[in-house]
């Protein structure tokens, strides 16, 4: 009898540690955030309930803005990077065994963190960049101001290169161990029954892989939707991203904008969080037969 | 439907051959097994067939016709997978249509073809479910179905049998059989269990090494093996060493007469040493008393162990100079110690050369 | 902590004794390799050797720092980490409208006393607000205009000249877009000159005013679109490419708010030798900067023999060298005895820096901090569309 | 016709590595120039001034690098003390709430850390774990948690829980268990758990600077100012630095832990 | 060695009965085969013997002794998983030691009990080797190595031969019972193949949905089922439906006299229906010519299907009212379609209770 109790509690036993990390730590933050964006806040003298810093930030414009372009340079990359890493992923899939360097090379941008590629796409597109160098050796552009502004820009493009430059490894790596399962066994039945190697993709290899794909997608979108870092030092000034925007607030030398910091801190945490349950509908819906 | 000739094929993987000259003619609308250990190259095989494979060497026929060079989706091989690969993600009814909606048949079409092989196959009320809530039987049946779905010259299975518990592998090979009398496409099936090669083929290749060591009807190969390989691989036997004394072969003190057709087919030598091989069951035990009247070898022996396995009983005889294996039916029952009269038709001898 | 209350009614003596073998943490910020350097090179050696005192660096932007101390300060924090900040403008204000400092200190220095013109504005105003002993003067900075000697003989002197020049120059003059820091200074030398100085935006706080007061300026430089480099259509991101630019001769003027900019260049051979300095007859805006001491410093003795020490003649002129970072100083010249009068003379600040007498006769001070992101949003609407 | 499919997908593959590669190979060319002006492709000069300053112990990268690798290992080590565990759990038991803990464990990687630390900030602070490595070491267990844990719990699920069993048979008790049976059998999910720790903790810069206040200077928290002011000699050279360390780790790691076992294929998710 | 008791043994996942008031006695020394269908409970009940589970109601003793308090170390109950479960981050050898290194055995005597061990299962060579290199039936042995290595009271096999192709398992099993006939431990051995546990074990618990079904010999079993699923776990057998008149059944016009102990046992009342069970090889076919003379029920018939399959011949033979399944050994060679005479023992006949 006494064994059987232990070995009731004995899952619980064993995620004790982790529990009190994931709830202390992480739960606890997030209760905190919470908390501070309805302005409760003891430690600044805020003690009273209120909808109010929601509502204001809500109808700034400057929070619309940002919150318009954080999704879209969150889903333009997100997006681009999945299609690109998938491709990558794919072809790495077909290539012939002895191609050992190529597929341990293109996992090297995962291990550089994103600061130190922000400093790469900054050497290479801005105006005077390589990029435009080579450009302008190649005689495609006569001056330097020819070339699109790509960096500190209006449309993200700078932030977006750096989110591509590190996330199409990311995906590739992810969904290639999971084509490389499917590899071979039902590519050859799908042959065998009359499939082209178009329809083996577009039947077989993706939907096999959609699962890994959109969970690629979906951490690769929360990422970059939820960094500061990377808009932080490639972004324009107006509009800004989310976190970079918290961020500021956050760091105001008016301690009581740190409320509103929190309600955009978690808008971000809801709508990743909707992503997720999203997420997960359309996998059900796509994947009736998983 | 479609006859199938393989001419000196040959297959290395890396520097291994895998298939070495391999020689094989099926007849059209045949039911083949393709029986051997593991390893000896059966999917190898059949995936070349199938046209998964390259071969390296030699010559693949459909109908007197090279396919060498055609892509497996127009040979009209399908090859049903050992362990079945339904894809996940599709139901049972989109499995089945898998292949005519690579081949752009309609939507219409598709369904009714759909409909009538899940009838076919039993199982009309699981179009919509998903692989992975079928049982193992059921399965197997699917990927049956997805295979006959484009109506294939030729089926190549491979293993079809043997993840499947016992009932239901009774189930399936009856099915298959059944499926193969109505619709008499060519089928090549892999096995490596021989009890089921014999209860479902035509004809039976046995492979070995990446090649076919005989190729023939079940009776034939169980009764009159080529080589010891083959024998062995279809069952107990019995190798008695004998020497060839003029027309007569010396066992056990015994003299047996030889007829000439057997001599001349064995290129038997005075001197040589040929080895007579007897399965268990083709030996018949009696208790002393009774009466034998057949031509017959006879001996006493007696019984050094015995084994009861439900529908036969296996014995050890000492016969003095060996010990025998004997499986005799329930009915006959002899207890360890017993002294028994041990009886061996003549024609269920047959003759081998090589070492006992 | 009773002690460090007390470290202001100590003799420097006992400051010194008792900041001995201690460890200064100086928050400052740390974009800068060449300032890096001499703070934990040159500083760090000294304070060693001469106080066995440990330095220590650590690279924080000021608004980091003040909102550190802030959250510390709200939760009565009363021990932190952070000894010396290097600290102006707004952020200055804000500390002191939040009681984040400790003082007033800088009187209790020796050098401040010895080296400083206490009744400058420039040493006891930061961004227009009173410093009141809070704040100890560390380096000054300055907007200059660079050209190439060679290319332009004359450089211009008043704002007019300056725009004369642009016109009759199409397409080889442009500043930086804003926010760039250097793009954003231009413009507000700008509305200086178009609406009439800068005393008017002192306290001023309605917002509508000021943008409508800034306007004309801002109409002034979308006017002046067509004579700019590829018509004002783009406008270079960042100082560094409008550098760049005048390097490859792309366009024949360039600026920046470090009167020592032009030499350094040189010296690093990105700028050709022919390059110069130029400032405007009205002036161009100047700014101090400062040392402060949190108030919950766990070592304020050694933040005061650290402050000291950077306010010592020796400090100052090492720092005004082009090679170690050539910032300005914040010394009075009259205050300096024959010998150091002496030592700064010898040092070489370069063929293209102006002297900091020059400097100092056409200096004007910075807007209120709080005016720059309005004038960046009005540009961006007016200007750069 | 099938080479022309294979020369186009060949050429793509190397566009699209190079791509990746590219701009590193660049950098390296950055770390030995200041002297590279528009629009020439190659640097005028080149110079060791970058590595100089680098090396130069006042500046303090040597530290920032110890302190990185301090708090990496750190972080790895208590990572794997939490994660082993959990991960035993999920991966070889059923029980109330694993599905609800199972979502609570991959939260972090989708909710930004930011806003769980902006959440918890001033109360670390009010429980003295701000500005110090062990406040440092704790906020990084935030984002590095879910990955550790998900990687072993793969592993624990393909081992399953049998060879314990089989060792429990054989007479052997919890603890002879774990360390004869679990822990060499787990070892390559610890190998690639723990790399994968290392480097996000490595790599963090927000939490470190939020948390640390400054007083925590990890290797990153030099780079950013870098790259932030646009100094590409000095940005790059502590780019490489950065990367080299990072390198090295995961090679001598993968030195210690993989014997002849074949590898796991866990990696990351 | 231990006596093993089971008594009223339940236990339930979740609100599902696995084992439901399970008995049996286990005679100390005994190889007992415990014999079931996939799901009925086979390794639950090992697993509860074994410590690694806990019953919910119900008694386990050993020698009288309840053991269900005492840990499974203690228990001196080793069970060898269906899979081998060798440690494959240890060598032939460490996996062998692995229970001695527990108990704290010093590292001389380890090495020593390791290699009388390899010798015993032939594998002294292969101290070394990594399990990873070794073949199946390696695989199989090192692991029976490892727990006979700790002499266990009570040997417990889960399916130890169903990862094994034919020859193999053949070895192992000859293998098993030289072990068990030397050693003498009490071994219970799992499995779902009738054939091995009729092979291997002295005694056979036929397991279905968690209860013992009949427990006996394997001939007994075969012979004289006591259910209709015990019938057919043993193989293909008629069931002819018999109707009771007085003293006899009435079954395709013949009728057949039934002794008084067959009716007593049977409980038999006029007018119940009766089922009599006739195992297909208990059946004799001969040629119509062939005279008989024994106390046998005797049929004309003719055969509608005929199948070889090597060591015997499946046939179907119509007998007008029913379709009979008989096998027959090979000598016995009859045609489709040929008339022939069915002789059945009337010891041969088992009658069980039921409808047919
Ligand atoms: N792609 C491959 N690369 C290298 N060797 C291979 C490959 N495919 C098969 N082999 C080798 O070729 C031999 C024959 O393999 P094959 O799969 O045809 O055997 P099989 O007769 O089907 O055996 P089984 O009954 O075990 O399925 C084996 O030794 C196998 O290891
Ligand atoms: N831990 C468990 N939780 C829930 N159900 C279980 C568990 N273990 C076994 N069962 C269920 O109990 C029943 C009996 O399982 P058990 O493993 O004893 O069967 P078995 O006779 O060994 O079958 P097989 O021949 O397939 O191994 C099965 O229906 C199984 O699904
Ligand atoms: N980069 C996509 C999100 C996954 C984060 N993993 C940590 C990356 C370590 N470089
Ligand atoms: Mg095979
Ligand atoms: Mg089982």
């Amino acid at each position: 009898m006494k064994l059987m109790k232990y070995s009731i509690i004995k899952p619980y036993i064993l995620l004790t540690p982790a529990l009190i990390i994931l709830f202390g730590l992480f739960l606890g933050g997030v209760i905190l955030a919470l908390a501070q964006s309805f302005g409760y806040f003891p430690l600044l003298g805020l003690n009273t309930f209120t909808l109010k810093y929601y509502i204001e930030i809500f109808t700034s414009t400057e929070f619309l803005d940002a919150l318009r372009y954080s999704f879209y340079i969150s889903f333009v990359s997100s997006f681009l990077a999945v299609v690109i890493g998938v491709f990558l992923a794919y072809q790495l899939v077909r290539l012939p065994k002895e191609y050992k360097l190529v597929r341990l090379i293109y996992k090297l941008p995962i291990i550089v963190p994103h600061i130190i590629a922000s400093l790469l796409v900054f050497l290479f597109f801005t105006q005077s960049g390589l990029a435009a160098r080579i450009l302008y050796h190649l005689g495609v552009i006569k001056e330097l101001q020819i070339f699109p502004q790509l960096v500190f820009d209006r449309w993200g493009i700078g932030i977006i290169l750096v989110y591509l430059w590190k996330e199409i490894p990311f995906v590739a790596l992810v969904v290639y161990t999971v084509l490389n399962n499917i590899n071979n066994s039902f590519e050859q039945v799908a042959a065998n029954l009359g499939a082209s190697q178009q329809q083996i993709f577009w039947n077989i290899y993706l939907p096999l892989s959609l699962p890994s794909i959109g969970s690629a997608f979906i951490i690769v979108f929360a990422f970059s939707f939820g960094a500061f870092e990377i808009p932080f030092l490639l972004g324009s000034t107006y509009p800004k991203t989310l976190p970079v925007l918290a961020y500021q607030s956050y760091v105001s030398s008016d301690l009581l904008q740190r409320p509103y910091a929190m309600v955009i801190a978690i808008t971000l945490t809801v709508i990743c969080l909707g992503l997720i349950y999203i997420y997960k509908k359309l996998l059900d819906l796509v994947l009736r037969y998983k | 439907m479609a006859e199938i000739e393989l001419q000196n094929l040959s297959k290395s993987f890396e520097d291994k051959s895998v298939i070495d000259s391999l020689n094989l003619t099926v007849n059209d609308g045949e039911l083949v097994a393709l029986l051997g250990p593991s390893g000896c190259g059966k999917t190898t095989t059949l995936n070349i067939i199938a046209g998964l494979l390259e071969a390296d060497n030699g010559d693949l026929l459909f109908d007197n016709q090279s396919v060498l060079d055609m892509p497996t989706k127009e040979r009209g091989a399908v090859l049903v997978f050992q362990n079945y690969l339904l894809f996940p993600h599709m139901s049972v009814g989109q499995n089945i249509a898998f292949g005519l909606k690579m081949r752009g048949i309609d939507k219409k079409t598709r369904k009714q073809r759909v409909s009538e092989l899940l009838e076919l196959v039993g199982l009309t009320a699981y179009a919509d479910y998903s692989p992975n809530d079928l049982s193992g039987g059921q399965k197997q049946r699917v990927a049956l179905a997805r295979a006959l779905a484009i109506n294939p010259q030729v089926l190549l299975l491979d293993e079809p049998f043997s993840n499947l518990d016992a009932n239901l592998r009774e189930d399936m090979q009856n099915f298959i059989r059944n499926l193969h009398l109505e619709e008499e496409m060519t089928t090549i099936f892999v096995t490596h269990d021989r009890d089921e090669a014999m209860l479902m083929a035509d004809q039976i290749a046995v492979m070995n090494q990446g090649k076919i060591e005989q190729y023939g009807k079940a009776k034939e190969l169980y009764t009159k093996p080529k080589t010891r390989f083959v024998s062995d691989f279809f069952g107990k036997a019995n190798y008695l060493k004998l020497e060839l004394e003029d027309n007569n072969f010396i066992f056990n003190g015994v003299s047996i007469l030889i007829s000439e057709k057997d001599k001349l087919a064995l290129k038997l030598r005075s001197g040589k040493s040929i080895v007579a091989m007897i399965r268990p069951e083709f030996i018949e035990l009696e208790s002393m008393e009774i009466e034998r009247n057949e031509e017959t070898l006879e001996f006493s022996g007696s019984v050094v162990e015995e084994h009861f396995v439900g529908d036969k009983i296996y014995y050890q005889v000492d016969i003095g100079s060996e010990i025998l294996e004997v499986t005799e039916l329930p009915q006959k029952s002899f207890e360890v110690g017993e002294e028994v009269k041990v009886i061996i038709a003549l024609e269920n001898i047959w003759f081998m050369e090589g070492e006992g | 902590q009773k002690q460090e209350e007390n470290v202001l009614e100590q003799e420097w003596k006992e400051v010194i004794a008792s900041a001995k073998g201690t460890e200064v943490n100086f928050y400052m910020w740390g974009g800068s390799r060449t300032i890096n350097q001499w703070v934990k090179g040159y500083v760090a050696k000294n304070l060693k050797e001469k106080y066995d005192i440990t330095l220590n660096m650590v690279p924080m932007d000021a608004t980091d720092f003040v909102n550190k101390l802030l959250g510390e300060k709200q939760i009565g924090k009363k021990e932190g980490t952070i000894d010396l900040l290097w600290i102006n403008g707004e952020n200055f204000k804000t500390a002191m409208d939040n009681e984040l400092l400790f003082g007033p200190f800088a009187d209790n220095l020796p050098n401040y006393n010895r080296y400083m013109n206490t009744d400058s504005k420039q040493i006891t105003t930061d961004f227009g607000f009173p410093t009141k002993g809070y704040e100890a003067p560390y380096s000054k900075a300055q907007f200059i205009f660079i050209y190439d000697q060679n290319k332009i003989e004359k450089a211009p002197y008043s704002f007019e000249e300056l725009i004369a020049w642009v016109k009759s120059h199409p397409g080889k003059f442009t500043y930086p877009a804003l926010p760039d820091f250097t793009g954003s200074a231009f413009v507000r030398h700008v509305i200086y000159e178009i609406t009439g100085g800068y005393e008017q935006y002192y306290n001023l706080e309605d917002e509508a005013e000021i943008r409508k007061k800034i306007r004309p300026a801002l109409e002034f430089l979308a006017d002046l679109e067509p004579y700019l480099w590829r018509e004002g259509e783009t406008y270079p991101s960042t100082i560094a490419q409008l550098d760049n630019m005048f390097a490859d001769g792309e366009v024949l003027m360039s600026m920046g708010y470090d009167p020592s900019k032009a030499t350094s260049e040189i010296v690093k051979g990105t700028y050709p030798d022919s390059a110069r300095t130029f400032v405007l007859e009205s002036g161009t805006i100047s700014n101090t900067n400062f040392l402060a001491i949190p108030f919950n410093s766990p070592n304020k003795a050694g933040a005061l023999v650290v402050a000291n020490f950077l306010e010592s003649f020796e400090a100052q002129l090492s720092k005004y060298n082009p090679e170690n970072w050539g910032a300005l100083p914040v010394f009075s010249y009259d205050k300096l005895n024959d010998q150091e009068k002496e030592e700064l003379a010898d040092l070489d600040l370069g063929i293209a820096t102006l002297s900091q007498e020059v400097l100092d006769k056409h200096s004007v001070p910075e807007l209120p901090a709080d005016l720059v992101p309005i004038i960046e949003d009005e540009w961006n609407k007016i200007v750069g569309k | 016709m099938i080479t022309t499919a294979k020369v186009i997908r060949t050429t793509l593959i190397y566009i699209l590595l190079l791509s990746l590669i590219l701009p590193l190979m660049v950098l390296v060319i950055w770390s030995f120039t200041n002297d590279w002006p528009w629009p020439k492709l190659f640097p005028q000069s080149f110079t060791l001034e970058g590595w100089k300053y680098f090396i130069n112990p006042v500046n303090g990268a040597w530290d920032a690098l110890q302190s990185s690798f301090l708090i990496g290992i750190g972080v790895t080590l208590l990572a794997l003390l939490v994660s082993i565990p959990a991960a035993k759990a999920l991966g070889l038991y059923d029980f109330p709430g694993k599905r609800l803990i199972n979502i609570l464990v991959l939260a972090p990687i989708i909710i930004p850390p930011l806003a769980v630390t902006m959440g918890i900030h001033i109360n670390f602070m009010k429980y003295g774990l701000t500005d110090n490595v062990i406040g440092v070491m704790i906020v990084h267990l935030i984002p590095c948690i879910p990955y550790s844990i998900r990687i072993l719990t793969n592993v624990f699920e393909a081992m399953g829980d049998k060879l314990e069993l089989q060792a429990k048979v054989l007479g052997a008790n919890s603890w002879q268990t774990f360390i004869y049976v679990t822990l060499p059998l787990i070892y390559p999910g610890i190998f690639s758990a723990g790399i994968m720790v290392f480097i996000i903790s490595f790599s963090q810069y927000l939490l470190t600077f939020l948390i640390g206040g400054g007083q925590v200077v990890t290797f990153p928290m030099v780079l950013f100012p870098l790259v932030k002011s646009g100094d590409r000699m000095l940005a790059a050279v502590y780019s490489w630095v950065f990367i080299i360390a990072a390198l090295i780790f995961t090679l001598v790691m993968e030195r210690i832990f993989k014997q002849d076992q074949n590898k796991n294929q866990a990696f990351y998710m």
